[in-house]
């Protein structure tokens, strides 16, 4: 798909556990591990915190992709979280793509406190998969972007 | 509308570096709801601080955002700043403009227009943020310690010295642990009993102290402060308070095919046994598998022998119920069965043992009475190979042991090689290792001190292969140095085992609700920053539970874990964190579904009258206990109603970023 | 001229005064100086703040007052609360004005008065009261009854007692529900105070306040010989457009916001009891 | 059936019950709606069969704190959704008194209704009594319950949304579909909620529709019994049912085989988990692009 | 003057028409009106469209201005009224007189602007109704299928339709359409048929003695509102497919650079209608069904000279996924025979 505007520049929300993925954020901070701004990261205290709402909410206003993040499966600080989650967020992706939004837009990585390197690698990856896919404009709010 | 200051910290040049600091403050003067807005060399600094009390007074500020560093690091700092100007701590945001912006970004004007977004992103929450009122809850003053180690012995003792009362639950029935089996000690080689045992007398004998042995943690509710423990005391068949260790009981026993625990199960004991000499408590037990009269009802030799009267088959388990203020997790380790490791053929050979084994076979108290003999035909070995990293430092995908270093087995096996040399010099002693890791106090001069002075043979390679021929064991492996396969003719081959959590420790955590990682070791609150603290609030890990450690480590551990627990047994209040779920009853259905994920089973439901707009009738409800619930948020995105919601994280907060982002 | 039906003006803020813990009383000027619009007493504007809400008010101030209009609102709801956060200098959105009036130049004209307000009721009452103060010549007797909760709770407490009470040819009663330190008038609820008092059935008398003050208050004033033709109240519903258009307000054939808000109480008889 | 009519006249003359809910009669032949029936003599209008369409289980919500047991008739469909109001705790057992009626497909003034052509089975999950008929229990399903999504799921994307597009956009929001699910049964919905956030009245935007969907779709996943009530009721004639069976779909294949409102277990897909789960990432693997 | 053009060259028609031209056409599997365009399936037999024409003149959303908040201060810009001329062709005889209802509301005083200009820039074709349905009772309102109120009104008959212009706005359109004159006696006779035709429908008939002010507390009071509204499930497939029922609400959406006021579609069977602060003066579905069904059949002709809110389209007795409807209520609550 091709950008027609040159000056786009995709926004990119990021959901981040507090125990582990914010802090492997802060790592790849503290690593001077870049990755590109057009992320913007939004702490949560789990990643089961996180409701489909906000992600359908993000795409209304705009986002061009959102992904999640949170400690790896077995790890997580409040036990069971992230498996809640991670149903929780294979069964919004499996309907997005039934409704025919693009794959992609969407995703969930499991960082770890000590995987600033992996946070940053996987920003790169999912800002480049963005790009790729172009502006968002199967989800855009139409009254918004007025 | 509020009103709301921001600060822009420059960090020195960590974040001005990379962010235009002045630009963004200015930037952020437009925003809704901010009336003061302001930048400053480092925020967190008694003048920064200063700065933003004085704004808070000045300008009637009812929130404020700090644009600075992660909140991890300094959120706490401008809480309690904004408290001391009489703001609630809670109606601060911390937009993380260096970790998550000017420290990834090098072009200026990408940093500033992000930190803009992020500084603005705090105050679309902070419009959201109510002010938090964290509740209290009160302390019981006693701990509950898991496992009668060395560890737990330890924390118990340091606890009990400050004066609060410990219960130690051991599921032996003896306090000791691993320790007890143990011969020497590395790197000094003082014999352990004499070490261990003098704690335990003193455990046993502190007023403050209740060692509740041959017992498991069946059930615990409650929460940090106020846990609520199920003991199950196994029956001994023993009474404790008469019983006085005389061990008469033990040469009467007509039944001797049960196995000794204590030697590795390399000798048989009465079915009434005390586990060793030094037992603590120094009580019989017996074991109803073996004991005639339990299984036949013939027998009750022992109930004649013991003049104190002190044997009772009719004994019963018992429950005990206890409140904690706090519990440690000292469930130490075992060694890993190596058997379907079948290259080392310790299933096959009886001359194959484990290092504990040889522990046992060295130590005077032990099946061989200290004398170094072989197992299969009790002759003295004349060629031993170690062999170390059996199990350990494994590659993860081929599920044959485990991933991590077990951290003690270079050490006990200069140990063990050393000891050997010393008082068999005719013995040739051989070692295959990978590497050998000797980090610690004297570790080196003692391992060198094995190679050097002893003479051991120390072969880096890899085994691949230990055969039985004739009386010998062939043990073929690799040096890698001498680059050439080797075989050597060993009368015993010793495995240094890699060592894994007890068997009990995955539902201990499950019940404590404490995290453990893949391979059980339990998780500490922070790796480098709170080492002995589970995530879980009010447990504390002592010892191997939280990862292999050897004896030194493992008591300043258990001392640490001490402190901690005595820093809040010490609080007569404990004051909880406020961003905790509630439920709106007005919108609540009562459905249960919230209860379902709730890991920490706070969510309870009621019947009760709500009352709201048009609105007064009974319905069931949920509600959230505050101090059990630790604000993880499941039960806000299964509530299909939006009923549940969590303080400081709710609903309307977050999509109030999510907007702001997507400006 | 077709008059707007939707679109406001905009108004600005000029002052704000506490009235009581939960009621302030907003002064609101075009931005250009002057009123937004005129009005009668009794009738209401649609308040807005962008974002958040828009909402009926009774306009408070007497149409005799040239310079500007008031609005006393008590914090019940997300509006109100924004509302109650403003400082002079704030915009906001004006519509009106909205509804009937009481009849001041109708039938109230020559009659006798009597106010009867509880709490924030008074706020649609002190409009009329200030303009029958304005046009005293056309008016009889005025007397009027006002009780709150306590002392603090009296709204425009220091006009009533340094204006009202002391002109000619007004008399004012106060009353609260609790007795209190520094209050030495009377105690208790308005309609028992009502037949305390005992009035003369006759004039027109004008009631607002909760509903269940308005209920035993007319009682009371039947009792004493009042007819249903004499009492007027205000009524207070969900309304959306302000226009007799959206349906919110419909009770029986009447739009509240259009047909009222004041009705007099042989008037509200023949409506199903929706309100 | 007269065997119901007289057995809740029984029921309700007896003092068993304390009324009725059921079917009546309306102008037409197939024009029948749910009733409430106090006494014998308005029982009078009852009537069940072929056009008792509706699903009776979410009038439960409304009686379940009144005095009395209520007298509901269900179909075996509608047990699934009575059992899953059961296992929320909305609906008390001992309030109602479940006539379980045979069903062998219902009809409207077009002929056979959608729902039943993928019936579920004729198995009654609660009951008190059940009066049957022979002829219920021979009829089958006509068709495999996830053609549909299967259908769906083999466009390519483009088709999926357009289809979607296309179905979504004709909605007006008039919330039928919300208001008949017994799984949608919340006191106050999240989309009529000003403090929600979210709260929106009209599909103002493509998106808001398909938001509304989604949304309503994702909170009763796991909780939908399939009863197939939106698809029937929504005036706009959008195929509600394919969102819902997608999550079914997706349910099953990824979690192991589940029907809400069987059994005792409470627990759903989504308030359940193993450690073992598919990673969302799963999604984008299968199927084509 | 009446003229006549072939049925076959209604296209052609409506294609030159140099407006915009709403008209019933296929969407998926239901008939609504919208914005004609080359291609459309046109679908003038269908009687009752799915969705009415209402939304033409009343969109289900519109935006009525904006707002710029910036500090203490506001900006406000209103919404454009509608300035495009644009012709609704097809419309039945029940959508228009709901148009006569529509008006009364919105164009009484204080008019609403936004839909008067939209009623201004609209010239109505209408359609009599050849054939109408079993729904059908628009005749009890004071409607003749055969005769629609509208600037021009076309008949079919046999392979032409037959066509009138009644206003200056229908004249001039109906001026640049190829027509010829029209045959005499046809209309006159289809007008007969269509008479014929509707008597022998099963509601051609309703009693709606009763309903009027006069009568307006004796049924509020009634106790039949109980179980009449008992199945109602509260959503608004009646209204939103009523072609008079006019409701709304108005909200404001932030869309992040600003704050849109628009207005949309409400409902009265919607629990939170008339929601507020401290309560709700229609608490059960039986009060809000019964203001809806009193509101058209009793409050409105009171106020409007006993012009009734319904005008027999039918739609609610298709819609109502309960089969509720209007008809019932009038049979319920009315006088006389219907009282069965």
């Amino acid at each position: 798909m091709s950008v027609s505007n040159p000056n786009w520049k995709p926004k990119i929300v990021a959901f981040c556990c507090n125990w582990c993925s914010y802090a492997g954020a802060d790592l790849a901070g503290s690593g001077r591990m870049a990755y590109p701004a057009d992320v913007k990261i939004i702490r949560v205290p789990c990643s089961c915190r996180v409701n489909p709402l906000f992600i359908l909410r993000a795409f209304e206003r705009g986002a061009d992709g959102v992904i999640m993040c949170g400690c790896h499966p077995g790890d997580c600080h409040y036990t069971s979280g992230n498996y809640f989650a991670r149903r929780r967020m294979t069964m919004l992706f499996s309907m997005l793509d039934y409704l025919g939004i693009e794959r992609g837009r969407t995703r969930v990585e499991w960082v770890s406190a000590a995987e600033g390197a992996k946070f940053s690698k996987t920003m790169n990856e999912f800002v480049k998969t963005i790009y790729d896919l172009g502006e968002n404009r199967k989800l855009g709010d139409l009254r918004c972007k007025k | 509308m509020q009103k709301i200051g921001v600060f822009v910290c420059w960090c020195g040049s960590n974040i001005a570096g990379t962010v235009d600091v002045e630009a963004v403050s200015e930037a952020m003067k437009s925003v809704p709801g901010v009336v003061y807005s302001a930048n400053y060399q480092y925020m967190c600094s008694a003048a920064g601080q200063k700065l933003i009390a004085d704004a808070i007074h000045e300008h009637h500020l009812d929130g404020i955002v700090v644009a600075s560093c992660s909140p991890r690091m300094h959120e706490n700092t401008f809480r309690k700043t904004a408290e001391a100007a009489g703001l609630n701590p809670y109606m601060v945001e911390i937009a993380n403009i260096r970790e998550q912006c000017s420290w990834i970004h090098k072009d200026k004007e990408e940093g500033t227009a992000k930190a803009i977004v992020l500084a603005r992103t705090a105050v679309a929450k902070l419009l959201h943020n109510k002010p938090l009122q964290a509740g209290t809850s009160a302390v019981t003053k006693r701990a509950l310690v898991i496992g009668g180690g060395i560890a737990g012995i330890q924390t118990a003792l340091d606890v009990a010295d400050a004066g609060y009362e410990v219960d130690i639950v051991e599921q032996r029935p003896t306090i000791g642990g691993r320790m007890a089996q143990l011969d020497k000690t590395f790197p000094t080689l003082d014999c352990s009993a004499c070490i261990l045992t003098p704690k335990m007398v003193e455990a046993s004998q502190n007023e403050k102290i209740n060692i509740i042995s041959y017992a498991k943690v069946e059930k615990v509710d409650g929460f940090v402060g106020n846990f609520k423990a199920t003991i199950r005391k196994k029956a001994r068949f023993v009474d404790e308070t008469k019983c006085t260790g005389c061990s008469l009981c033990m040469s009467k026993c007509p039944s001797k095919k049960g196995k000794d625990e204590f030697n590795m199960e390399m000798n048989n004991r009465p079915a009434i046994y005390i586990p060793f000499a030094q037992a603590i408590p120094n009580v019989a037990v017996i074991d109803p598998e073996q004991c005639l009269k339990l299984k036949t009802g013939k027998c009750g030799l022992c109930e004649k022998v013991c003049t104190a009267g002190a044997i009772n088959y009719k004994q019963q388990d018992e429950l005990i119920e206890r409140e904690y203020g706090a519990i440690v997790v000292a469930t130490g380790f075992k060694p890993i069965d190596p058997s379907p490791l079948n290259e080392y053929g310790y299933a096959d050979n009886a001359d194959v043992i484990t290092s504990l084994e040889l522990e046992r076979l060295m130590n005077a108290a032990g099946p061989t009475k200290g004398t170094l003999l072989r197992p299969s035909d009790l002759q003295h070995p004349h060629e031993i190979v170690f062999i170390q990293c059996v199990g350990s430092r494994c590659d993860e995908n081929t599920k044959r042991g485990k991933p991590y270093c077990s951290k003690i087995c270079c050490m006990y096996t200069a140990k063990h090689a050393m000891l050997i040399r010393d008082k068999y010099p005719d013995t040739k002693v051989h070692v295959f290792y990978i590497d050998v890791r000797t980090p610690g106090k004297n570790f080196d001069e003692f391992y060198r001190r094995a190679v050097e002075q002893y003479g051991v043979d120390y072969i880096k390679g890899m085994v691949g292969k230990v055969a039985k021929e004739g009386d010998k064991l062939m043990v073929r492996g690799s040096d890698l140095i001498n680059n050439q396969q080797v075989e050597i003719a060993a009368d015993l081959v010793v495995l240094a085992t890699a060592i894994e959590p007890d068997p009990t420790a995955r539902s201990i955590g499950t019940m404590l609700t404490a995290s453990m990682d893949t391979n059980d070791f339990f998780t500490e609150a922070h790796a480098k920053l709170r080492p002995v603290e589970s995530p879980t609030a009010g447990i504390f890990l002592s010892g191997v539970a939280q990862g292999p450690k050897d004896v030194p480590e493992t008591v300043a551990q258990a001392s640490a874990a001490a402190a901690k627990v005595i820093g809040l047994l010490a609080k007569d209040h404990l004051v909880t964190n406020p961003c905790v779920a509630y439920s709106n009853e007005l919108l609540c259905n009562g459905c249960s579904q919230c209860e379902k994920v709730c890991p920490y089973g706070a969510i309870t439901y009621i019947e009760k009258e709500v009352r709201g707009p048009g609105v007064r009738e009974v319905r069931r409800i949920a509600q959230v206990n505050p101090a059990v619930c630790q604000g993880c948020g499941a039960c806000t995105v299964t509530c299909p109603s939006g009923a549940m919601d969590l303080k400081g994280f709710a609903n309307k907060q977050i999509m109030a970023e999510v907007d702001a982002i997507c400006l | 001229m077709t008059k707007e039906t939707l679109v406001p003006v905009l108004g600005i803020v000029t002052d704000v005064r506490v009235d009581t813990p939960d009621v302030k009383t907003f002064r609101v000027n075009a931005p250009e100086g002057g009123k937004c619009f005129e009005h009668m007493p009794g009738q209401c504007a649609m308040l807005s703040i962008p974002g958040v809400g828009e909402a009926m008010f009774s306009i408070t101030s007497s149409p005799t007052n040239k310079e500007f209009m008031e609005f006393s609102i008590k914090k019940c709801g997300c509006l109100t609360e924004w509302l109650h956060q403003m400082d002079a200098g704030q915009m906001i959105t004006v519509r009106g004005p909205y509804g009937n009036a009481f009849p001041v130049e109708g039938d109230l004209k020559g009659q006798d008065l009597l106010f009867i307000a509880g709490g924030i009721g008074l706020a649609p009452l002190r409009s009329v009261i200030n303009y029958v103060r304005a046009n005293r010549e056309n008016y009889g007797k005025v007397r009027i009854v006002y009780g709150s909760r306590s002392k603090n709770d009296l709204v425009d407490y220091p006009e009533i007692v340094n204006e009202w009470c002391q002109e000619a040819g007004i008399e004012v009663f106060l009353t609260i529900d609790q007795p209190q330190e520094g209050w030495d008038g009377h105690v208790g609820f308005v309609p028992n105070y009502v037949t305390e008092l005992g009035f003369d059935p006759q004039g027109r008398v004008l009631v607002c306040g909760p509903p269940i003050m308005i209920k035993f208050t007319t009682q009371a004033l039947m009792n004493m010989g009042f007819e249903k033709t004499q009492i007027y109240t205000t009524m207070e519903l969900r309304m959306k457009c302000g226009v007799g258009k959206c349906g919110r307000c419909n009770i029986g054939d009447q739009y509240v916001c259009k047909d009222g808000p004041v009705f007099r109480f042989d008037e509200l008889g023949e409506l199903p009891a929706e309100y | 059936m007269a065997r119901i009519k007289q057995r809740a006249i029984e029921l309700l003359s007896d003092g068993t019950v304390m009324r009725v809910i059921g079917w009546e009669k309306g102008e037409g032949n197939c024009d029948w709606s749910p009733a409430l029936f106090e006494n014998a003599a308005e029982m009078e209008n009852f009537v069940y069969g072929d056009y008792a369409g509706a699903n009776l289980s979410k009038y439960c919500l409304k009686f379940n704190r009144q005095e009395g047991k209520t007298l509901v008739v269900l179909k075996p469909c509608d047990t699934l959704s009575f059992r899953q109001l059961l296992h929320e705790h909305r609906i008390d057992r001992e309030k109602f008194y479940v006539i379980g009626a045979g069903c062998k497909g219902m009809k409207d003034e077009k002929g056979g209704l959608l729902k039943c052509s993928a019936c579920k089975g004729k198995e009654f999950e609660v009951y008190d009594e059940i009066i049957d008929d022979e002829e219920a229990q021979k009829t089958t399903a006509l068709m495999d319950r996830m053609a549909g999504v299967i259908e769906l799921e083999k466009m390519t994307a483009q088709e999926r949304f357009d289809f979607w597009r296309g179905e979504l956009s004709r909605c007006i929001r008039c919330n039928a579909c919300r208001n008949v699910c017994p799984a949608c049964s919340c006191i106050k919905c999240v989309f009529d909620n000003p403090a929600s956030g979210v709260q929106s009245k009209a599909p103002v935007t493509d998106f808001e529709e398909n938001m509304f969907h989604i949304i309503r779709a994702y909170h009763v996943a796991g909780r939908c019994t399939d009863c197939g009530e939106c698809s029937r009721v929504c005036p706009q004639n959008i195929p509600l049912h394919l969102l819902n069976r997608k999550f079914i779909k997706d349910m099953n294949e990824l979690y192991g085989d589940y029907q809400a409102g069987v059994g005792e277990n409470e627990r759903t897909p989504l308030t359940s988990y193993t450690k073992e789960d598919a990673e969302p990432g799963i999604v984008y693997e299968r199927g084509n692009a | 003057m009446m003229r006549q053009f072939p049925a076959n060259q209604v296209k052609k028609i409506i294609e030159s028409i140099p407006c915009a031209v709403y008209a019933p056409v296929e969407d998926g599997a239901m008939v609504v009106f919208e914005r004609y365009q080359d291609g459309m399936e046109l679908r003038l037999d269908k009687i009752c469209t799915d969705k009415t024409p209402k939304d033409i003149l009343f969109p289900q959303w519109e935006n009525l201005m904006h707002f710029r908040v910036e500090g203490k201060t506001i900006e406000l810009s209103e919404q454009q009224r509608c300035e495009e001329d644009y012709v609704l062709f097809g419309v039945r005889a029940c959508d228009i007189q709901a148009f006569k209802v529509l008006d009364r509301v919105f164009l009484s005083d204080p008019v609403d602007t936004y839909y008067a200009a939209r009623r201004e820039h609209g010239t109505i074709v209408a359609l009599a109704c050849g054939d109408p349905k079993e729904t059908c009772f628009c005749k009890n309102f004071g409607v003749d299928p055969a005769q629609p109120d509208a600037d021009v009104v076309l008949w079919l008959a046999g392979d032409d339709y037959y066509c009138e212009a009644y206003t200056d706005k229908g004249r001039a359109l109906m001026s640049t359409w190829e027509t010829r004159d029209a045959e005499e006696g046809v209309v006159e006779w289809v007008k007969g048929e269509i008479a014929k035709k509707y008597d022998a429908l099963p509601f051609a008939k309703l009693n709606l003695k009763g309903f009027d002010g006069d009568h307006l507390m004796e049924k509020f009071n009634s106790p039949k509102w109980k179980k009449l509204s008992m199945a109602c499930l509260g959503c608004g497939s009646c209204t939103f497919a009523c072609p008079t029922c006019q409701c709304y609400d108005i909200r404001d959406y932030d869309t992040g650079n600003g704050i849109q006021r628009y207005r949309c579609w409400d409902s009265c069977m919607y629990s939170d209608f008339t929601l507020m602060a401290h309560g709700t003066n229609r608490p059960t579905q039986v009060e809000r069904y019964r203001q809806r069904f009193m509101h058209k059949l009793v409050y409105f002709p009171s106020r409007n000279e006993g012009m009734y809110s319904c005008v027999g389209c039918g739609r609610c007795i298709e819609k109502c996924p309960m089969n509720l409807n209007i008809v019932k209520v009038i049979k319920a609550l009315g006088e006389g025979e219907n009282n069965d």
